[in-house]
C-alpha cells in the first residue's frame, strides 16, 4: 500500500498586512478631480470630519498587496487540490462557468433598485431558479431570500409561526400559541438557533440506537399539544435517510405542527426524492452545499426556502412573480400581506442564484440525479473501504456521507481530533469531526460526486493507515500534523486571553 | 456529465464491488412510495456554449446595467481595482470551506483577522466580526445583541435608517420580545429629531443611520451623550462605507456598536447581493458579539497563527443559547473588502471619499440652481442627498433613462408614497462630470 | 540577523496527465449537432481519416483537468511570491489590468484577417504602441512583428544586411559583402545565433577588465574592412552601461557598419537615455522585460524592433501606417520594396502588445522614469549588501542588475550553482547563474523595481547567510536545496537517455 | 508610481545609504550628452478607470469581432472551455520565467512534458519540442532543421501553402544558402500537383499543408513515398490543429517533420497572436530539433522529475552553431493548448473535428446549389473550403458585413490578385446553423 498524495515543499512566510506597510506607499490612482473643488469646511464642518488620517490602515504598492494575499492563500487547502470530505458541507466541483457567468457585466454591474422594467434580466434568473428549486424539492412556494442556510431555517420556522397564528387566530393569546419546536439530537446547532430566534422554544427528540428519529419519543412529545412543529434533516446528519420520514410528518401534522426540513443533505437526493412527496411543509436549500456555488472560505452562501401551496402567503417580501399579463415579463410583489417581512435588504445573494442556475442548467435533469447517484456510491464506497477498520456507530447504509467514530482508536489514546490531523500529512482535508454530538468522536466523511476512484482508494489508504499507526506509533498521529507550516495551535490559550485584532503599537493586545 | 469524475462503467464496477446491481440500489432505504419514478421536470442538460449565450441573452435584459447611474440607496458603483476579483478567484481563497482546521487554512483565517482589524480601524471600535449576511441582518443583529446587553426591551430607531433595513430588524424582533420605536426626521434639516421623552429606562439602545437614508450626515456625538445619559446603548449603522474615508469614526462619536454595509468596498452591486455585514464594538461586549471571531493562538514552537475562537458563543456550541444562528457568513466578499480596503489603503480610502463629497456637492449645486427643483435638507451630506422636482420624480427618471440614457436615481415614492417628486440622488468617483452635467441637463429639459 | 521568508508546507503529488486518465472519462460537452448529418465517408475516405482513435490522449472529467493542473501549478515559484532576481531577465510585477485588457472581447475575439476597416481599434493600438516605442528609443521605425528577443535580433540584424546590400550594391558579388558581425564575449547566446541565421560570420569581441567593451580590440576587428555590424547589449550582459557608446558607435559606422543593439537591459534605461541619441540604428525591445508582459513560464515574449529613419524601409511588412487621407484611420502598408519580407504570419503578439501599451500609459512618462529610476537602486542596494561578502568582477557601478562571482566560496568547494540551490531555500528565486560566460561563476542579480526595501535586505541577509555556510557548514549549502518535494535532478543522466514523452505502455521510453 | 513598492521616501533614504544625493546620480556612468534632459513624449498616466476607458473605446472600433464569422485561413475560432483561461491566469503559471531551476517549476516543466507527448499522439510523431513562435516560424525552421539532417538545399514548397508561411519561410532562408522551389496546385482538385522531376537529390525536402490553403486535404501518403525515395524528407504544416482530431496523423502517412500552429487548441484569435508552433519530428532527428525540450529526471532519492533537456542544442550553449536562435517560446500558450487537450480529451478532440467537418459539408452542399456560385476543387476538405462568386468576392464580403452582418470568408484576392472571385470559407463548431442559413441567405441575396 503506498500512499503518495503530499510532502512538503517551501512555502513563502508572510506577515500582517499592517506589518507589511510602510508610509507613503501606494496601492491605487484614481482620476484627478474633475469638478470644481469645495472647501472641504463648506462640504463638512470639521467635527463631523475623520483627524485621525486614518492611522494603521495600511499603505502598500499593487505589487505589495498581490504578493501579500497569493503568499497567504497558499498556506490554504481547496477543492482544487483535491478531496474535501467535509460531512454535511458538501464541497463539490466550483465551476468556472459559474463563477464566468455571474461576472458578465449585465448581471454584476446591476443595481438592486434598478426599475424592474430594466432588469428583466435579473429577475427571469430568479423567477426560473425559483421554478426548478420548485420541481426539485417538489414544493411550489420559493423564496431565494434568506443569504444562508441558517437564514433560511430562520425564515422557515417564522413562517411556521405565521402560519400557525394565523391558523390557529391566537396571535394575541400568548398562551395558547404553540410553541415548541421539536429537534432532534443530532441536529445542526443552527437549528436550535434559527427555533430560538423565532421565538420558539426547543425539544430534543431521541434517536434510536439506529441513528433515526425515536417515532415514540416523537409521539410522545407531541402528545403534550403545544408542538409547533418539527426540524428535521434527512438524510440526517449521521448520512442515514429517515425511512419513517412519511409517518413523522403525519405524527407532526396530525398533532398540529409542521414539518421543516433542513435541507443541508439534498444532494442525497436531487432527481430521486422529493421532500414535498414526503409530507414536509418548509425546506432550506444550501444553494452552497448541494448547488456548488463555492464556499468562499465561509460564505457568501444562499439558503432559498421552499414551502407548500398552503405556506407561500407567508413567504418573505418581494416575491419575484410573473406581471401576469402575458407579456412575459417579471415583477416584484410586495402585496403579501400574511408575510413574515424582509429578512434581508434586496433579494438574496443574487450572484449565488445565478451560480446555481448555471449547475442546474448545465447538469440538466439527468445530470442532477447522476450527481445524485455518484455522490452516494462515492460515499457507499468509502464507508465501505473503512467498515473493517472504524467503529461504525449505525449498520443503516448511509447516503451521501458515512459516519464513523474513534471508538476502537481511542483505546490507544488516539481520538478522532488525531486522526484527523494526521490525514493533513496524507494530503487531504479531514472530514468533519465531532459532529453530529449524538456520537462520540464523530468523523463524518462526504466525499461528494466531484471525486475519482482512484482518490477515494487514496483516502481509503490513508485511513487505514492512520488507524495501523495509531496501534504501533501512536506518538506519530497525536503530533500530528508533521508536513504544514505551523503545527495544532493552542486553542484554549487563544480563547482564554483573545486578541482579535492588530494595534499600531506594533503589538497585538488582549480583546 | 462533464463534473463527474467516474465515469457511468466506473461506477458500474463500483457497485458491483458493493455488491450491488444498480444504482437505484444505492436508495433503497427510501420507501419506494417517495422514490421519483420520473425525471426532473428541469430542462435539459447546455453544453457550455448554449449556457454562455442563455446567460448572456438574460444579461442583455438588465438595460439598467449599460447606462451611467445615479442609484445608491444600500448599493453603491465604486470602482473596484481589478487585483480584487483577481486575488478572490484563486481557488485557495474561493472554494475553501470556513476554516475549521487552522493548520491548512491560515489564508483564510489571516485575512479574516485583517478583516477584523481594517473594520475596527475604520468604525473606529475594538473588536470586529468576521463578517455577517449584509448591512441589514448587521442592524438586526445589533438590535438583538442591544437586548442581550442591556436586558432591556425597547429600541428606538430612527425613521431616516434605510426602509429595507427597518423591514429586516422587525422580521428579526418580532419573536424577541423586542419593541421598535420610531424617532422622527426632522424636516428641515433632514437629521433624525432627538426625542429626549422616549429616552427612558426602558430603551435597550437607539438606532441612528448616518449618513442616513436621505444622505445627511447625522450629529452622532449629540445623540451619544443622551442615549449614554439613559443607560441604553448607541448603534450606528453605515450603508455607504466610502463615507468612513471622510467622516468622523462612529466609535470617535461614542457608537457602542457600529453595523454597516461593506459593498462599497470592491463588491459589485450584482442585483442586491453578495454583500458583507461588517460589525463592530466595544472590548467589554467582545462575548456578546454575534457571528466568527478570528484571533491570534500559537503553536507548541511558539509560531504565531490564527483560529476561530471564542467559539462558546456560537450556535454550534450553545445551540439555542447562542449569540445569533448565524453560522455560513460572507467570507470570500469580507476577503474582497480586506483586499479593496489594502489596496486603496490609508490614503486612497480617503481620496475616494472626498472625490465622492466633492462630486456630490458639484452636482448638488448644479440641481439646486435648476428652476422648479429644490434640495429639501440642510444637514451636510456625504455623496447622496434628496432632490425635490417639480413633478412626480417616477415619471421623470423614466424619461431620464429612455431620453437621456441615464438613471438618475431613486424616486422616493418606491418606499415613502406620500414622497412622489422626491429623488435620492448618489454621486461617487465612478461619476464623470460628463455624466453629471447630463444629468443635469437631462432633468431641465424634463 | 532572522530570515523568515520561507519553511515548508504540505503539498500534493500528482501524475502526469496521462496517468490519471481512465476510459470513459468526458471533461467537455458540446452543442448537439445542429445540421444534417453527412456519411463519414461521404465526408472523406477513410484512409484519410484517423484509424487510432486518438488511443493515449488522456480521458478525464473537468475537475481531474483543474485539479491536475492546480496541483502542479504550485510547484511553481512565481512573480507573486516575491523577489525573482533573474539578471537580464526582468522578472517585474505583472499587472492583472493588462491581463484584463488583453482580455476584451473586442480584441481577443478579433480575426487576424478582419478587413481593415473593422478593425481600427487594434490597428490604433499598434499604431500608439509603436509611436511610444519610437519616443523611448529615440528610433523612428518600428515593426511589432517579432515574437521574441531571439527574433527581433533575426529581424535586425537581416535589415543590417539588407541596407548594406542596397547601399553597396553587392548583393550579387558575395566575395565583396560585408560578411562579419562583432559580438562582445559577454553577449547572449541568442546574439551570435540570430547573426548566425541572418548568414553573417560572427566574430568575437573582447571584454576589458572593466567589464566593458574593448575599444581597442573593436577598431582592430574593424579594420579588416569586411564588417557589417556590431550587436550590442547596453548596459551590458554585466549590468554596466557602455559608457564609450558614442565613440564605439562611430568606430563602427566610419567602418561602414551598422550598431545593433540588444535592448534586453532596456529597463535600465526607459526615460534616462535614448539608444537612438547613442548613435545605435537599430533595437529588438523585450516588451516581456521591459514592459512587464507575463513571462509565462517560457513565452509568448514579444520583440519590437525599432530603428533609424534609414533603415526604416528595411522592416518587415505588413507595417501599421496611418491612412495618410487625414481621416485619423489605420491601415496595414505592403508595399515597401525594400522590406526584409515578413518574419511572422499575422503582425506579432498582438496581445503582448495590448499589455505593454498599457504599462506604457498606466506608468506615463514620469512613472517610466521612476520604474528606471527605482530598478537601478534597487540593484544599487543589493551591490552595496553583498560587496564585502561576494566577489565582484567587475568595479563600475551597476546599472539595473549586479554580478558577482563564487570566486570566495569556490576556494571552500562551494559553487555558484549551491550557493543558487541554497537560495530556495531561503524562499527565494536563484539569480541567473553561469551567464554571462566570460565570467567564471557568474551571479547576476536582477531585482527590478517590483520588490520593496525589506525584502532586498531579507536577499542580502540569505545570502551572507549562505556565504557563512559555505565557510562553515558546507554540507547544508551543498546538498541545498532542502525544502523542495524534490531534490536536485540529474540532468546529465537525463540528457544522455532523453525521455522527452510519455509512452502510452505505461513507461516511458527513452527517445 | 503604484507598481513600485518603495515610495519617494523610502528611495531617498537608500539613495542616502549609497552615499548618492539624487536618483539622478545613479546615472552618472552615462555620459551626459547622451542622458535626457526632457520627459519623454509619452502620455501621463492614467488611472486604471481611464485606462479601461481607453481600451474599451478602441476595442469597439473592432466590429468584425462582433459578428458571426467565416474566416479561417490560419486562424480559427473555436470554442475554449472557461477553465483553460481560468487556470492559465493562475500566477503560478502566468509569471513564472522559463523553468531553468526545476527544484521550483515543476509545474511548468511536467507540463511541457505533458505537451510534448499530446503533440507526438497527435502528429503521430516520436518527440515534440516545447514550442515555436508559430505555425509560421516552425515551418520556416522545419525547412532549415531538413537542411540540416540532409545536407542539401533545395526545399519544394507547396503552392497550397498559407501565403504567409511561405513569405516568413522565404525570410528564413534569404541567409541560408537554401533554394525554395515550388510546386503548383492542381486546379481541378486544389491538391499540390506532384511534380516527380523536380525531386532529384539536391532535393532536401518536400513541404506540403494539409489540409492546404484552400482547405483541400492532400493525399500525404503518395507524396511520402515519393520524397522519400528521392533521399529527401517529407515536412507536413497544418494550421487548423482541429483537423487532427479526425485527418489520418501526418506521422501515420510517412511524414519526417511536423510543424502546426496550435491556435485552434483553445487559444482566442486575437488579432494574430499570441499563437504558438507545435514541432514534431522522428526519434532519430531528436538532437537536431529547434528550441526547447523537456525530459525526465531523477534525483538522488529516485524521485521523478522533470528539466530542461539536450540544451547543448540550443543558442545558450552552442551559440551560432545552435539549431536555432530561439529562446523565449510560447510557454502559456502551449499550456493553455495542453489544457484544451487534455479537456476535449479523446473524445472531444474527434467531435469537435466531425463537427466542423460536418457543418462545412452542410455550408458547402448550401452554397454549392446557389445560381452563380460554384465550388471549383473537387478534393476532400476538412473545415475549409474555396466558393467561386459570380462577382468580386471582396465587394461581395463587405455587402454581407454591411447588410447581413456577417463576416462571410477571405477574399482570396488578398494574396492572389488574380482570384478576384474566389472566397475562402472556414466553418467550425462555432457557427451556427443559423449563422449558416444567414450567409447562405445573404450570397444568394447579394
Ligand atoms: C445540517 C446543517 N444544517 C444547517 C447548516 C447551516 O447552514 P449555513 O452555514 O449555510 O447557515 C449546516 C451548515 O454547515 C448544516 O450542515
Ligand atoms: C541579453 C539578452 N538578449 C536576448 C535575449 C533573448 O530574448 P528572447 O528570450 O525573448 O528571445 C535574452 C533573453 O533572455 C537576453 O537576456
Amino acid at each position: 500500500m503506498t500512499i503518495t498524495k503530499a510532502t512538503t515543499h517551501v512555502t513563502q512566510n508572510e506577515a500582517l498586512v499592517f506589518e507589511r506597510s510602510q508610509t507613503g506607499r501606494r496601492g491605487y490612482r484614481l482620476p484627478a478631480l474633475d469638478v470644481e473643488e469645495t472647501a472641504l469646511d463648506e462640504l463638512l464642518p470639521a467635527e463631523l470630519r475623520r483627524d485621525d488620517d486614518l492611522e494603521g490602515v495600511p499603505e502598500l504598492s499593487e505589487p505589495d498587496v498581490v504578493r501579500h494575499f497569493t503568499r497567504i492563500s497558499t498556506w490554504n487547502y481547496n477543492i482544487d487540490l483535491g478531496l474535501y470530505p467535509l460531512g454535511s458541507c458538501t464541497m463539490k466541483y466550483n465551476s468556472r462557468l459559474n463563477e464566468r457567468v455571474a461576472r458578465i457585466p449585465g448581471f454584476a454591474n446591476l443595481h438592486p433598485l434598478a426599475p424592474e422594467e430594466d432588469a428583466q434580466g435579473a429577475l427571469e434568473v430568479m423567477y426560473e431558479l425559483q421554478q426548478h428549486l420548485a420541481e426539485i424539492t417538489g414544493l411550489p412556494g420559493v423564496s431565494l431570500q434568506p443569504a444562508a442556510g441558517a437564514h433560511g431555517e430562520m425564515t422557515g420556522v417564522m413562517m411556521i409561526r405565521a402560519f400557525l397564528d394565523a391558523r390557529d387566530g391566537t396571535t394575541s393569546d400568548e398562551a395558547k400559541r404553540r410553541k415548541v419546536m421539536l429537534i432532534p439530537d443530532s441536529a445542526h446547532g443552527t437549528n436550535p438557533a434559527s427555533a430560538h430566534l423565532s421565538g420558539f422554544t426547543v425539544k430534543t427528540i431521541r434517536s434510536t440506537p439506529e441513528g433515526l428519529t425515536d417515532l415514540e419519543h416523537l409521539r410522545e412529545l407531541c402528545a403534550a399539544g403545544d408542538v409547533a412543529g418539527l426540524m428535521l434533516t434527512n438524510p440526517n446528519t449521521c448520512g442515514i435517510f429517515e425511512r419513517n420520514i412519511r409517518e413523522i410528518c403525519d405524527i407532526v401534522h396530525e398533532a398540529g405542527g409542521l414539518v421543516y426540513m433542513d435541507g443541508a443533505n439534498m444532494n442525497a437526493l436531487v432527481g430521486v426524492a422529493r421532500p414535498g412527496d414526503m409530507g414536509v411543509d418548509v425546506i432550506h436549500l444550501n444553494l452552497h452545499k448541494t448547488f456548488s456555488t463555492p464556499h468562499g472560505g465561509g460564505g457568501p452562501g444562499s439558503g432559498p426556502c421552499c414551502c407548500t401551496a398552503e405556506l407561500e402567503p407567508f413567504l418573505p417580501v418581494p416575491r419575484v412573480v410573473t406581471s401576469g399579463t402575458g407579456d412575459g415579463a417579471y415583477r416584484l410583489d410586495y402585496e403579501r400581506p400574511h408575510s413574515i417581512g424582509r429578512v434581508k435588504a434586496f433579494y438574496g445573494n443574487f450572484g449565488m442564484h445565478l451560480r446555481a442556475l448555471a449547475y442546474i442548467l448545465t447538469h440538466g435533469n439527468d445530470g442532477l440525479r447522476e450527481a445524485t447517484e455518484a455522490a452516494v456510491l462515492n460515499a457507499r464506497y468509502i464507508a465501505h473501504g473503512l467498515a473493517d477498520t472504524f467503529d461504525r456507530p449505525f449498520d443503516s447504509p448511509p447516503m451521501h456521507e458515512c459516519l464513523f467514530t474513534d471508538k476502537r482508536q481511542s483505546r490507544k489514546g488516539v481520538h478522532t481530533l488525531d486522526i484527523a490531523k494526521r490525514l493533513i500529512d496524507y494530503g487531504f482535508h479531514p472530514m468533519t469531526i465531532y459532529f453530529p454530538l449524538i456520537v462520540q468522536g464523530a468523523m463524518l466523511i462526504e466525499p461528494t460526486e466531484s471525486v475519482g476512484r482512484s482518490e477515494l482508494q487514496q483516502f481509503v489508504d490513508a485511513m487505514k493507515e492512520i488507524a495501523r499507526e495509531a496501534l504501533e506509533d501512536a506518538d506519530t498521529v497525536l503530533n500530528a500534523p508533521h508536513t504544514t507550516r505551523i503545527g495544532r495551535l493552542d486553542e484554549a490559550a487563544a480563547a482564554r486571553k483573545p486578541v482579535l485584532r492588530w494595534k499600531p503599537e506594533g503589538k497585538a493586545t488582549a480583546a | 456529465m462533464r463534473y463527474i469524475p467516474n465515469s457511468p462503467e466506473e461506477r458500474q464496477e463500483m457497485l458491483r464491488g458493493l455488491g450491488l446491481g444498480s444504482a437505484a440500489e444505492l436508495f433503497d432505504s427510501i420507501p419506494a412510495d417517495i422514490v421519483l419514478t420520473e425525471p426532473l421536470k428541469t430542462p435539459d442538460a447546455l453544453s457550455e456554449i448554449e449556457l454562455l449565450e442563455r446567460f448572456e441573452a438574460m444579461a442583455s435584459k438588465n438595460a439598467a446595467a449599460r447606462r451611467p447611474s445615479f442609484l445608491g440607496a444600500g448599493a453603491y458603483h465604486h470602482y473596484a481595482p481589478t487585483i480584487v476579483d483577481s486575488l478572490i478567484q484563486r481557488s485557495e481563497f474561493f472554494t475553501a470551506y470556513t476554516p475549521y482546521q487552522p493548520e491548512i487554512s491560515q489564508g483564510t483565517l489571516q485575512a479574516i483577522f485583517e478583516f477584523q482589524t481594517l473594520v475596527c480601524q475604520l468604525t473606529g471600535m475594538d473588536v470586529a466580526n468576521a463578517s455577517m449576511y449584509d448591512g441589514s441582518t448587521a442592524m438586526a443583529e445589533a438590535v438583538l445583541m442591544a437586548e442581550r446587553v442591556t436586558r432591556r426591551q425597547r429600541v428606538l430607531v430612527s425613521g431616516a435608517v434605510h426602509p429595507e433595513y427597518l423591514r429586516v430588524a422587525e422580521t428579526y424582533v418580532a419573536h424577541a420580545g423586542i419593541e421598535l420605536g420610531r424617532l422622527e426626521t426632522d424636516e428641515a434639516t433632514g437629521r433624525t429629531a432627538i426625542d429626549a421623552s422616549a429616552l427612558d429606562d426602558k430603551v435597550a439602545a437607539v438606532v441612528l443611520q448616518s449618513p442616513n437614508f436621505f444622505g445627511c450626515v447625522e450629529d452622532l456625538k449629540a445623540f451619544a451623550d443622551r442615549v449614554h445619559a439613559a443607560g441604553a446603548l448607541l448603534v450606528v449603522v453605515v450603508t455607504e462605507a466610502a463615507s468612513f474615508g471622510l467622516l468622523r469614526s462612529p466609535g470617535a462619536c461614542g457608537a457602542d456598536i457600529v453595523v454597516a454595509e461593506g459593498q462599497s468596498f470592491g463588491v459589485p452591486v450584482s442585483y442586491g447581493g453578495p454583500y458583507v455585514g461588517l460589525f463592530a464594538t466595544r472590548e467589554k461586549y467582545a462575548r456578546q458579539i454575534p457571528g466568527r471571531l478570528a484571533g491570534i493562538a500559537y503553536d507548541k514552537e511558539g509560531r504565531r497563527g490564527f483560529v476561530l475562537t471564542l467559539a462558546t458563543r456560537e450556535q454550534h456550541i450553545r445551540r439555542e443559547k447562542a449569540t445569533s444562528n448565524i453560522c455560513t457568513n460572507e467570507g470570500l466578499i469580507a476577503l474582497a473588502a480586506t483586499i479593496y480596503m489594502t489596496a486603496l489603503g490609508r490614503k486612497g480610502l480617503q481620496e475616494v471619499a472626498a472625490q465622492c463629497a466633492q462630486k456630490a456637492a458639484y452636482a448638488r449645486r448644479q440641481i439646486a440652481a435648476l428652476e422648479g427643483f429644490s434640495i429639501p435638507y440642510s444637514a451636510p451630506v456625504f455623496n447622496e442627498f434628496v432632490v425635490r422636482a417639480p413633478s412626480d420624480a417616477a415619471g421623470l427618471l423614466r424619461r431620464l433613462a429612455s431620453e437621456h440614457n441615464v438613471t438618475g436615481g431613486l424616486a422616493l415614492s418606491r418606499y415613502y408614497p406620500e414622497r412622489a417628486n422626491d429623488i435620492l440622488v448618489c454621486v461617487t468617483e465612478t461619476n464623470k462630470r460628463a455624466d453629471i452635467d447630463a444629468l443635469v441637463a437631462g432633468l431641465k429639459q424634463s
